[in-house]
This record gives C-alpha cells, sequence and structure tokens, in this order.
C-alpha cells in the first residue's frame, strides 16, 4: 500500500471486457467522444496550428503548451487531489535547469565549460554536480525523475503529518521563494538570476533554424496528448476515484484503512513529473531558463490557468492555461498599459463566479452524465467544504 | 558584544515588521479563513495615505500620527469593499480567496501605478524617528526600530483588548468558533464578518504607515511582504494571536541570527527549512484550538 | 475494441508525424549559416522602432522614465524630419520584469512588426535573455543601462558605461580621497557580483582593504544586519551596488544607525536623480555617486534635454543617467543609419565606427569595435534639493572597455 | 506485493456474502482508557468488555465521553490504557493500521463520499488492501461483496448515483454498508439513526441485527427509544467514566443512572452543536 507505482501507461490501452457492463465507467459512447476528442485535438495541433500560424506565433503556442503540460498536473493534485500547490514552478525550473544544463555543455563541447561560469563563477572546472548532466542518459531521465524525488521527499514529510489546505498552499509557496533565493545566490554556478540563457542545439539540431523549432513544437505537442491520455487513465482507474474520495474526505479514507498520505503522494509526485517534463520541452522552445520563471508569481499563474479552465476536468487546466497565456500575450500586445487589469478582472471573475471554470460552461451547455464532476450548481461538496474550512482536526 | 547586543535588537525589530504585518492577517486568515493575497496591497494603501497627506500636512511628525488612523480607515475600507464584493461569496471555499485576491492584488498595483506613477515615492519621516538611542558600549538602537515595536505591541494589546473585553470581541469570537450557533444566536454573522475583515485590513493600513519610516513606497512594496506575513500566521496557529506574536519575535531572531552569521540569501532559505521543520513537529501551528473535527 | 484499436493507429501516426518532423531537414548545429535575419520593414513612409521595458511589474520603477526618454528622442527626431526621410512609429512592448517576457516580446517586435532596431531592457538578465534573439535574427537592440561588462555582441550597442566608466572612476575617486578601507554592500545578482569582484581585484593593487561584502535578496527591504556590519567594520567608505528598492531600505536605516556621509561616505552605482526622489534627500543629502550624467551637468545640450524632458512629462520629473543614455541611443542610431544610407542592420553596425554625438552627457562617440560608447566619468554629490552636483570628472571621455583589458591589475578577471 | 494482489484479487471472486463468514469473531476490551486535552480528561480510565457479537449500546449525557471513547479506538485521539480487539492491541496505531485490523466506524454526521456514486463509495471501502497495480486499473463489473452489501443495505437500485443525492438515511446505511465490505469486525456506529424517520429507524435496526450475525457492533445513540429495541447491553458513561453497564433492564434500574441521565431526557436534541458532538 505504500510502494509508490505511477500508473502504467500501457494500460490505457487495454480492452474492455466483453459483458458485465459496468454501470459507470465510461461506457461506448463516451468512448467514441474520447477517440474523437484526441483526434481532434492532434490535427489541430498537427496539422491546422503548424498551417496557420506563422513561426512566431507556433514557437509561441509551443511555449503555451508547456504551461499547459503543468496545468495537467496541478489538475490532478489540486482538482482531483484538493492539493492546492503553489510551487509547481520548482518542478518546472528542476526539469528546465537538468534539461538547460545538458544543453548548455552540450553546446560547450565535450571538457568545455558553459560561458557564464568562466564570465560570473571564475571556475577552472565544471562544479561536481554539473557533470552527470553532460550525458543525455543521465539528464533526459532526471528532467521528469529529480522533480519527482524533490516532491516524493518533500510530500511524504508534509503529508504524513498531514499539512493541507491552507497550510500546504504556503509551505509549497515558500518553497518556490526558497528555490529561487537558492538559486540566485549560486550565481557562479547556475547563472543567478539571468539563468541558463543563449541555448543553441538540441541534441545536435541547431535551434535557431525555424525548422528545428517547428520540430521543438510537434514534440511538444506530442507530449501534451500522451501526459492526456495518461491522465486520462489515472482519473478513471480506482486510484482517480479514491483521489477524489481523499480529497473530499481524507479522514474518512483513512478510516476504510487506507494511508491517505499516500494516495496524495502519488497525485504530487505525477504533477511534480509533468511540471518537469514541462520545464524541460520549454528550455528548447523559449531558450532560456530562470529563476523568475520558477518563483511565487509564475506558480501561482500556473494554477491560474487552471482554476480559469476548469481544475476537476480532464481538458479545462490544458485551455485554461493556454487561454490565460494567450490573453497575457494579446492583451499585453494590444493594451501594454492597461493590460494587468484585464488580467485581474479575468482572475477575479472566473475563480469567484465560474468556480468549475470555463470548463463549466461546456457542461452547463450540455449536462453530462453522472460520471462527469463539476456540474451541478454549488459545485463544492459539503464534505469538501468542511475539509477545507476545518483545518484544525484533532491531532 | 556591542554587535550581538546590535543583532539581537535586529532580530527583535525585525520581527516587529513581521508582526505588524501578519497581525491584520492574523485576524482575516486566523480568524476568517480567508486568504487574501492583497493584504500586502493594503499595506501599500497605508504608505500611499502617509504621502497623500504629507502633500498637504507639512509637518512630518503630526502628518505621521494623523496617518495612523487615516491609514486604518483607508485601509480597512478597502477591505471591506473587498469583502462585500467578492469574498463574502467566497467563504465556502477559502482556497479560492487566494486565486481571486491575488487577482485583486494585481489591480490595485496597476492602479497604484497609474495614480501615484511607477517610481516609489517619499515622504519625510520626523527628526526624531530618524536618530538613534546611544546605549553604553558604543551600542546605539535606531529610534524608528523602536517606535513600530512600541507600535506593533500596542496593536497587539488592542487587539487582544477588543477581542477579550468588548462585546464586537465576543461576537467575532463566537463566530470564530461556530458560525451557525452564533447565527441561531441572533449574531448578524456577515456584519461580524465585515467588521472583522475591516479591523485586519485597517492594521495592514497601519502597518503601512510604519514601514514608510523603513522601506520603500511604491507599487510592489506589498508582494514583498505578503510570504512573509503569511507563514508568521501559519506556524503561529491559526486562530490565536499570541502565536503569531511569539513566531514573529522567533523568525526575526533567527533571520537576524542567520544574516550575521551567513548571508542574507541563505538566512532566508534558513528561515524556511525552519518553518518546513517546525510544520513536521507542529502540522497545526505554534497554538491551535483543539477541536474535535472531521476531515 | 475497435475504438481503442483506433486509439493506437492514431498515436501511431502521431508518432509517424512527430519522426517525420525531427528528421525534417533541419540544420545542425554543426551546418555553417543556418539561420538567416529578418529585415525589417521599410517599405512605407515611416520606420517601426521597438521599444521594450517593464511597464508593469518590479522593474516598472525604472524602466518606465526609460521608456519616457526614448519617446523624447523618437518625437525629437520625427519634428526634425525623421530618418532618411521617414518618420519614426514606435511599437511599444511591455516586458512585464519578466526575462522570458522580453525574449517573446524581442522576437514579436523583430519578425512581427519588423522593427528596423530595439531600444529597451534594463537589467542584465533582460539582455542575457533577449540577447540570443538578436543575435539569431540579426536585429539591433540599444541597451541603455550602466552594466557588468564582460559582454560585447555584434547585435547590440552598449550606451551606458560599462565598469570602467563608471566603477573604476568611482574607485579613483575614493582613493584620491584617501580612503583606505571600503564595505561592499550589493543586491545579490549579476552586476554587483561583477563589480565587487572588480573591486576586489582594484583595492588589492591599490592597497585597499575590503572590509566585507553582503548581498541582499533582491527587493529585500531588511537591512539592520547588513548596516549592524557596516558600522562595527569601520571602514572608511561604502561601495553600494544594491538596486532599486533596497537602496530605499538601506539608507533609511543608515542613518537611524546614526551613520552619516562625513564620517562614512557611500558610493553608489544605482542611484540617479529618480532615486533620490524616491529615497528622500533626508537621507541621501551627502552621498556620492557614479555616473556619466546628472540633470545638472552643464551645456547647451543639456539644458534643451531636460527641458524638452520637463515640458513633455511634468516639472518635478527629473532626468537621470538611464534617461539620458536612451535618449542618446535614438540619436546615435539615427546617425548611424544616416551614415549608412540604409535601415540594414549590417550596413548600419559598419557605419558606427566614430560616429560621435553632441550628448546632454557631453560629447560621445561610438566605438564600432566593442559598441560601446567613450563617455566622460562624473562623481556627484546629492543635494539637500534632490539634485545631484558633480564634484569630480574624468576631463575626458573614458574609451570603453567591457573586458578591462587596459588595466594590468584586472588580468585574472575576464 | 504479488501476494498482496493475489489475495485481494481472490477476495473478490469470493462467493461469501461479504467475503467474512468463517472469520473468527472476535469481543473488543478496553482497559483503564484515558483521554485529555489540555488539561480536561475527557476519558478518564474506562474500561469495559464488548463480547463477540454483542450490540453493545453507549450511552450517556453530554460531554460523558462516548464518541471520544471511540475516538480513542480508532485512532483518532492519542490515549493511554489498553484497547484489544481479539488478540491485537489497538493504542498507537495509526488509523489506517487500526482499521486494517478490522475495525469501522461512522461519524455523527454522515460522511459519505458525495462526488462519489453509492457504487464507487463501496468499491474504494472495499479496497483498502488492494495493490497499486489493480489501483492503476479501471473497475469492470461490480465485486461480489460490494453487489451484496448492496442488497443489504437496500441501495441496490441507486448504484449508479451520487452518494450527495441520497436521502439521509441512505447515506447513514452507506455507511454502514462501506464498513460491511470494508471487511470490519467491529463496527463502531455514533448516532446511526440520528434524524432519522420511524421507519428508517426500524430499517437500520434490523439492519443491525441482520449484522451483528458475524461481527461486534457497538453504538452510541441517544434515542431511548430505539435503545430498547434493539441493544443487547448498555454501557453508561458519565463524567468520562463508566457509570453503570449490564442489560437494559438493570440499567434502566440502577438508581445512579436515573440520577445523571435520566434528569436530562432531550439530551440528543443539544448534542448536535456543542463539543461533545
Amino acid at each position: 500500500m505504500t510502494a509508490v507505482t505511477p500508473a502504467p501507461p500501457s494500460t490505457a490501452v487495454a480492452p474492455a471486457p466483453a459483458g458485465a457492463a459496468p454501470p459507470n465507467p465510461p461506457g461506448r459512447r463516451s468512448r467514441l467522444r474520447t477517440a474523437a476528442g484526441f483526434a481532434f485535438g492532434a490535427a489541430l495541433l498537427f496539422a491546422v496550428a503548424p498551417l496557420v500560424l506563422s513561426d512566431f506565433r507556433l514557437a509561441l503556442l509551443a511555449k503555451y503548451l508547456c504551461v499547459a503540460m503543468v496545468a495537467v498536473g496541478i489538475g490532478i493534485a489540486w482538482g482531483r487531489g484538493g492539493m492546492l500547490t503553489l510551487g509547481q514552478g520548482v518542478f518546472f525550473g528542476l526539469g528546465g535547469y537538468a534539461m538547460a544544463m545538458h544543453l548548455k555543455l552540450a553546446d560547450a563541447g565535450p571538457g568545455g565549460m558553459p560561458d557564464f561560469m568562466q564570465l560570473y563563477g571564475q571556475l577552472d572546472e565544471l562544479p561536481l554536480w554539473w557533470r552527470p548532466f553532460a550525458s543525455p542518459w543521465f539528464a533526459l531521465p532526471a528532467t521528469v525523475l529529480l522533480p519527482m524525488a524533490v516532491a516524493f521527499g518533500l510530500g511524504s514529510l508534509v503529508f504524513r503529518r498531514r499539512v493541507r489546505g491552507a497550510y500546504f498552499a504556503i509551505l509549497s509557496q515558500a518553497l518556490a521563494a526558497a528555490m529561487v533565493i537558492l538559486l540566485i545566490g549560486q550565481q557562479g554556478t547556475t547563472g543567478g538570476t539571468n539563468g541558463l540563457t543563449d541555448i543553441k542545439g538540441f541534441f545536435g539540431y541547431d535551434l535557431d533554424d525555424p525548422v528545428n523549432q517547428r520540430m521543438v513544437y510537434f514534440i511538444i505537442a506530442g507530449t501534451l496528448l500522451a501526459l492526456l491520455a495518461l491522465t486520462r487513465q489515472l482519473i478513471h482507474s480506482r486510484y482517480g476515484e479514491l483521489l477524489v474520495a481523499v480529497r473530499d474526505g481524507e479522514e474518512r479514507v483513512r478510516f476504510l484503512g487506507y494511508d491517505p498520505a499516500s494516495v496524495k503522494l502519488v497525485a504530487y509526485v505525477v504533477a511534480a513529473g509533468m511540471a518537469g517534463l514541462a520545464g524541460a520541452l520549454f528550455v528548447p522552445a523559449v531558450g532560456i531558463i530562470s529563476p523568475a520563471l520558477i518563483g511565487i508569481v509564475p506558480s501561482i499563474e500556473f494554477v491560474i490557468g487552471v482554476a480559469v479552465g476548469g481544475r476537476a476536468t480532464l481538458l479545462g487546466p490544458v485551455l485554461g492555461a493556454v487561454a490565460v497565456a494567450w490573453a497575457r500575450t494579446a492583451l499585453s500586445e494590444r493594451f501594454p498599459g492597461t493590460w494587468t487589469y484585464l488580467q485581474g478582472l479575468l482572475f477575479v471573475v472566473v475563480v469567484a463566479f465560474l468556480p468549475g471554470g470555463l470548463a463549466s460552461l461546456w457542461a452547463l451547455a450540455r449536462r453530462r452524465d453522472v460520471g462527469a464532476r463539476p456540474v451541478r450548481r454549488g459545485w463544492l461538496p459539503a464534505a469538501r467544504r468542511r475539509a477545507e474550512r476545518t483545518e484544525v482536526p484533532a491531532a | 558584544m556591542t554587535v550581538l547586543f546590535g543583532q539581537l535588537f535586529t532580530g527583535i525589530s525585525i520581527g516587529a515588521v513581521l508582526l505588524l504585518i501578519a497581525l491584520g492577517l492574523a485576524l482575516t486568515f486566523g480568524q476568517m479563513n480567508v486568504i487574501n493575497m492583497a493584504h500586502g496591497e493594503f499595506i501599500m494603501a497605508g504608505a500611499y495615505t502617509t504621502y497623500v497627506l504629507q502633500q498637504s500636512i507639512t509637518g512630518a511628525g503630526l502628518s505621521l500620527v494623523v496617518a495612523l488612523p487615516v491609514a486604518f480607515v483607508v485601509a480597512g475600507a478597502m477591505g471591506v469593499l473587498l469583502e462585500v464584493l467578492l469574498i463574502r461569496r467566497l467563504y465556502a471555499r477559502p482556497l479560492d480567496t487566494l486565486l481571486v485576491t491575488w487577482g485583486v492584488s494585481l489591480m490595485l498595483q496597476q492602479l497604484a501605478r497609474d495614480v501615484f506613477g511607477s517610481p516609489n515615492v517619499q515622504t519625510r519621516a520626523p527628526e526624531l524617528l530618524t536618530g538613534n538611542v546611544a546605549l553604553p558600549g558604543g551600542l546605539t538602537i535606531a529610534n524608528n526600530r523602536l517606535f513600530i515595536l512600541a507600535l506593533a505591541l500596542a496593536a497587539v494589546a488592542a487587539l487582544t483588548l477588543a477581542l477579550r473585553l468588548t462585546p464586537l470581541g465576543r461576537r467575532i469570537r463566537a463566530v470564530v468558533q461556530n458560525r451557525d450557533l452564533a447565527a441561531v444566536s441572533g449574531i448578524a454573522t456577515s456584519r461580524v464578518d465585515r467588521t472583522t475583515f475591516f479591523l485586519g485590513s485597517g492594521l495592514a493600513g497601519v502597518a503601512g504607515v510604519a514601514l514608510t519610516l523603513l522601506g520603500p513606497i511604491g507599487p510592489t512594496m506589498g508582494t514583498n511582504l505578503i510570504i512573509d506575513a503569511f507563514l508568521v500566521v501559519v506556524v503561529g496557529g491559526i486562530g490565536q494571536l499570541k502565536g503569531s506574536v511569539m513566531v514573529a519575535f522567533a523568525l526575526g531572531v533567527l533571520q537576524a541570527t542567520g544574516e550575521y552569521l551567513t548571508t542574507l540569501s541563505v538566512a532566508k532559505v534558513i528561515v524556511f527549512v525552519a518553518i518546513v521543520a517546525f510544520l513536521q513537529w507542529r502540522p497545526q501551528g505554534l497554538f491551535t484550538l483543539r477541536t474535535r473535527s472531521l476531515a | 475494441m475497435s475504438l481503442f484499436r483506433g486509439r493506437r493507429i492514431l498515436a501511431g501516426a502521431m508518432t509517424v508525424v512527430a519522426a517525420a518532423a525531427m528528421t525534417a531537414c533541419g540544420s545542425k548545429t554543426t551546418d555553417e549559416g543556418g539561420a538567416t535575419g529578418v529585415s525589417a520593414d521599410v517599405s512605407g513612409d515611416t520606420v517601426k522602432v521597438g521599444l521594450l521595458n517593464s511597464l508593469s511589474g518590479t522593474m516598472a520603477i525604472s524602466e518606465v522614465t526609460v521608456r519616457d526618454a526614448i519617446m523624447l528622442a523618437v518625437e525629437e527626431i520625427n519634428a526634425a524630419g525623421g530618418v532618411l526621410g521617414k518618420k519614426i512609429q514606435p511599437v511599444g512592448e511591455d516586458g512585464a520584469s519578466d526575462w522570458p517576457t522580453f525574449a517573446e516580446k524581442a522576437e514579436k517586435l523583430i519578425s512581427e512588426d519588423r522593427v528596423a532596431a530595439v531600444f529597451g531592457c534594463w537589467t542584465s538578465a533582460s539582455r542575457k535573455a533577449v540577447k540570443p534573439v538578436f543575435e539569431k535574427n540579426k536585429a539591433l537592440l540599444f541597451y541603455p543601462v550602466q552594466y557588468e561588462g564582460l559582454e560585447q555582441s555584434p547585435y547590440i550597442f552598449y550606451t551606458g558605461a560599462t565598469t570602467n566608466q563608471q566603477i573604476v572612476p568611482g574607485l579613483d575617486y575614493l582613493k584620491a580621497q584617501g580612503a583606505k578601507s571600503v564595505y561592499l554592500v550589493g543586491s545579490d545578482y549579476v552586476f554587483p557580483r561583477t563589480a565587487n569582484k572588480i573591486i576586489k581585484a582594484y583595492a588589492t593593487a591599490n592597497g585597499m582593504a575590503v572590509l566585507g561584502e553582503d548581498y541582499a535578496p533582491l527587493g529585500s527591504t531588511e537591512f539592520g544586519t547588513i548596516v549592524n556590519k557596516v558600522k562595527s567594520s569601520g571602514a572608511d567608505a561604502v561601495f553600494n551596488t544594491l538596486n532599486g528598492d533596497s537602496n530605499v531600505a538601506f539608507f533609511k536605516e543608515y542613518k537611524s544607525a546614526g551613520l552619516t556621509a562625513a564620517a562614512m561616505p557611500v558610493v553608489s552605482v544605482s542611484i540617479a536623480e529618480e532615486e533620490v526622489k524616491s529615497i528622500g534627500t533626508q537621507y541621501l543629502e551627502g552621498q556620492l555617486t557614479a555616473w556619466n550624467y546628472y540633470q545638472t551637468t552643464p551645456g547647451a545640450a543639456n539644458s534643451k534635454f531636460v527641458a524638452a524632458y520637463k515640458a513633455k512629462y511634468g516639472a518635478d520629473k527629473p532626468t537621470s543617467d538611464p534617461m539620458e543614455a536612451a535618449y542618446v541611443g535614438v540619436h546615435l542610431w539615427k546617425a548611424m543609419v544616416e551614415k549608412a544610407g540604409a535601415f540594414d542592420v549590417e550596413k548600419v553596425r559598419s557605419a558606427s565606427d566614430g560616429i560621435t554625438f553632441d550628448a546632454p552627457e557631453g560629447l560621445v562617440t561610438v566605438d564600432g569595435k566593442t559598441q560601446h560608447i567613450a563617455k566622460t566619468a562624473r562623481i556627484g554629490k546629492i543635494g539637500a534639493d534632490g539634485l545631484i552636483t558633480e564634484v569630480w570628472n574624468s576631463g575626458k571621455p573614458v574609451a570603453p572597455d567591457p573586458y578591462l583589458k587596459t588595466y594590468p591589475w584586472a588580468s585574472g578577471l575576464s | 506485493m504479488s501476494e498482496r494482489t493475489e489475495r485481494s484479487e481472490g477476495r473478490e471472486r469470493m462467493p461469501d456474502r461479504h467475503g467474512t463468514s468463517g472469520e473468527r469473531l472476535d469481543g473488543l476490551s478496553v482497559r483503564d482508557v484515558r483521554v485529555s486535552f489540555d488539561g480536561f480528561t475527557a476519558v478518564d480510565g474506562v474500561s469495559l468488555e464488548v463480547p463477540a457479537g454483542d450490540i453493545r449500546f453507549l450511552i450517556g449525557p453530554n460531554g460523558a465521553g462516548k464518541t471520544t471513547l471511540v475516538d480513542a479506538i480508532t485512532g483518532l485521539v492519542r490515549a493511554t490504557g489498553s484497547v484489544r480487539f481479539g488478540a491485537e492491541e489497538l493504542l498507537g496505531r495509526p488509523v489506517h493500521r487500526i482499521s486494517r485490523l478490522g475495525i469501522g466506524r461512522t461519524f455523527q454526521t454522515s460522511t459519505v463520499f458525495e462526488e462519489l456514486s453509492v457504487l464507487q463509495n463501496l468499491d474504494i471501502a472495499a479496497g483498502a488492501r488492494r495493490s497499486w497495480a489493480t489501483l492503476a486499473r479501471r473497475r469492470r463489473g461490480v465485486p461480489d461483496e460490494v453487489a451484496a452489501a448492496l442488497e443489504t443495505i437496500g441501495l441496490a437500485g441507486r448504484a449508479g448515483h451520487l452518494a450527495g443525492t441520497l436521502a439521509h438515511g441512505q447515506k447513514q446505511w452507506l455507511e454502514i454498508g462501506m464498513l460491511l465490505v470494508q471487511d470490519a469486525r467491529l463496527l463502531l456506529l455514533d448516532e446511526p439513526v440520528a434524524g432519522m424517520s420511524h421507519e428508517e429507524r426500524d430499517a437500520t435496526g434490523a439492519l443491525l441485527e441482520t449484522v451483528s450475525r458475524d461481527r461486534t457492533v457497538v453504538v452510541i445513540e441517544h434515542d431511548m427509544d430505539f435503545l430498547r429495541r434493539f441493544a443487547r447491553s448498555v454501557t453508561v458513561l458519565h463524567a468520562g467514566r463508566v457509570l453503570s453497564e449490564g442489560t437494559v433492564a438493570q440499567v434502566q434500574a440502577d438508581p445512579r443512572v436515573q440520577e445523571v441521565y435520566l434528569g436530562h431526557p432531550v439530551d440528543a436534541g443539544s448534542a448536535r452543536t456543542g463539543r461533545e458532538a
């Protein structure tokens, strides 16, 4: 029970057993919808977007999709698991730095050192902890495993001690702040506030070349779709049901003989892995990773996207993240002086008056069956309300 | 030795600032469960109030004295407006208050930028508060720090007395402890909520006035303070003023010690790590209202 | 059942598409000259230039005034007939104090708006973030702020001071005043750390003692400990590379601790007239600054600049070094374009060497090799009226030396 | 892990009614249990024996320590003394471990997962011993013990409904059903019939009798009528101590009980809001 094994993705395509139609799991029609949805999404991302968007806009979309990956993870941890994590920037950053370190080393060539180290660090040789990242066999898995390991460490401490609700939110926020300070303080080896910039190549491909930028976009789009498939499986698995149960009644689940800490831990670790992957892909897409992407503000912005889209749905976080990022770009281009008002207003209106997010508009428009969730008025179940209000259970 | 005493006082004065900025949150977050990210902008409003008053009241000392109550009312009114317009709808989902008020804080910052300009503005401090008290052994204690310490302690005392002794305070405590029971006992809970929010936000305004003696007055001043303030309340324990008071000073001294022995950056990290470790030990903070409740 | 198979096929198709995209004729890093620049759109009777500054976020404090100064220069040039007969059409973007946003907006200005040049950026981090974008697209950036040196991009013109035009003169001045020891206080980021390395090398070579070195996180406003340490160190002077909000808190603490400009002067490199105004002369009177320009700098060019700026933005608005450098940048670009006779970036670059401009700070000359400009170094003292008056200057423009190659004591630095 | 997987998979196929028949029936033994909060002693040295298969009612005025005692047994609050179920000592174990020893409880306010269906609620309750591999897969079909529990609690027709849409009584039954599939051999029910109609009370009582055939049941209840009809034995708590114990008749005849308890006949109503509630 305490072992942590995330859902193996291969089960995503396991055939349904004949006969015994269970009342709840998605039926034929829903499967049809899913397949159609995926096909539509793939067509949109792989065919339409590259055709209609300029190189510059496509690169922006690639950036948005990275943010969307983080959002998918937050959707699991927060929407499904009730853990409002305001520190996803940390995991995004860990993934991004791991990737950027590798790419910087690859740019520098064998035995070379990243330019900034000589400039700011006056180092004669590569610091020890940089060295493993020269190997793609270390760096690539590290982009995902490193954030997951950190999440595992922190999560197993925090969840077991039942730190939750606002406590957890603020603690994760403090984590983001601490990470930023730590990175900036180590300027000679991390690039300080500048971060790691000027990344030229991606596994031998020149990132200045628009064709290669397009390739990076396709990789990102493909990864996002894969993550969505994985998430869909997770949500509909028994674990997914259990996670919702933990969100709505952690103590009750404990009395059923589960250890809610492990249940939450899995969701948190998965979300961290997704954020790490997103950070790793962000680096070739944008060419920079810096503390500015990790701190409190970007971490909240990740969450805002999820809230705007619809936290507990599968697609809500993706659409919300893309919509918020797009709105940010579009508004700031159109109204450079006043866009912050509009952005703030968007958050306020959506979160306060449309708690199910934009996805709930869709759901309201076409009443969906029982399996899907945040449709009803009031949206938050009584049990959840209690869980959030009553932050102080007898220890 | 002088330096050590100096550091101890620095720690205490950092604690006093933390306490002052956290005190309002101890009410709104601690008592009402509202995570108000715009609290920092209420502090900013207090600071700008001082600035505006100095445009017409030329005496620095007088303007400061006038600014304290005015800022309390200004920030308190902003808080009430926020409560009535938004937060009232969100009592059932405290975590969402965080996101909504964050949006509000963005807008308030931009508003400050448009009204007062992007650069920081200056206020004059009374000459008395820019000097220091010399103690034997070469030790000096800055007057503005003493003033803030006194102000923080006075605010705590006033708030404690108000909560303990006044009918309003009793009502606030009743609503905190059992909203439904308070409601059926004839307490207008929504009015109590509004009053509590007024007090909490008003205290932010007072903190803003005090901070003009120490730091910058600008559109982003609030964002730098808000996390520290929340940490104080979280570690202190929700619903307890004494927790916040003790934790503010403890964190202040810890930070000052860390700063002295290492660097400012490392000290900040040390404080964060200490907080995580502390919450491992006491997940509900230093002091908790023990209640039996499920989930 | 069949649907699942359908999805598997779909997944397969996606993989194929992705694989195809990967192998599709992208150039490898080893190929030469893969990317080509985007040329500016100069087809109409206007020419677009980009303005890239933070209008929101923490850096807006400083960068908004730079934007104002750029706009003033643009208007002046347009009023005088434009550049090569074309009116300048400014396209403004908000960098939002966020480095990746700077990169995004730079890319947008270059490839969507097809501007002829971009003016802006403030922090080193934002410059580092946009540098690859300008180099990739072979587009021009005019960077208006004093910085830590050690950089020379072919597509950036640095119109602010590099270290040998600001920090080194500041140290020279302290040395001449008889300072035997300094204490270093800075914000925790690239510029102060690099500056302090230079200062330490200088101090070692010149028999000055560095009694301490402390950094505050960016935006930090708690200076009790640092001032405590500074005070007990008994240094002759403090060299201050703090940035933004931290300066306000530092000087308030400094005064409260009983430290004065007479007993322990502070030389600041990030405090200009605008900052003086926001900190208050109550705390700053008598302290020193190192820059290349002050509002009080004598000369007809400056009188005209100050008058024009105040007329446009208000009599209470001071002018400062970064604003002036930004203003000068636009005029230098105009001169380069006119000398080259074209907006083409490569032609502008090769025409740049030796361009001079009678700037508010005095005569400046572009050094085509480093793409920095020769400027006069000036040490100033902050007065009770909030203005800074010059107490020393280098007498003639100091040639830019971003890598400090002409200073023997700095040989180990770059 | 693999061994566990087999067991849990095997359990799902088991034809027995609730997967419990044939397992041993244990009694609860509480010895000198004390619980105090910040100086206030809520349970002050309670000892009681509940024999296997009993339906024991815990009664007592508001603040007597009934719920706190159940909290102590289930690990929610720290206590000193000894609580044994069968051969296992419960005190000092974490909540979920105690639960896995076969101790199940309900709460005064119903705590079903309102956003999940009845079936999903029961499936989760049945699954505490499932391996992660099982958890990662979707539920296909209805596990046998869940189907049996659906029958027992009479909610077979509403399996697909969201638990939040059930009537109050039905939620309570769902909670009991969750204990059944959870394989609880000791059921601790906190005011199961509060707020129920007469018909619902009768049905609940009948359910308790069915359930107690192969389980031990402890009920906290204020409803005297319900107690008289369904209790097999009664323990009266007062001020954190055992005041009286015996059959319904014995307890009713005890003068001490009459003094402290029957003097406050309408406890049930006010109990909802106080600390004890």
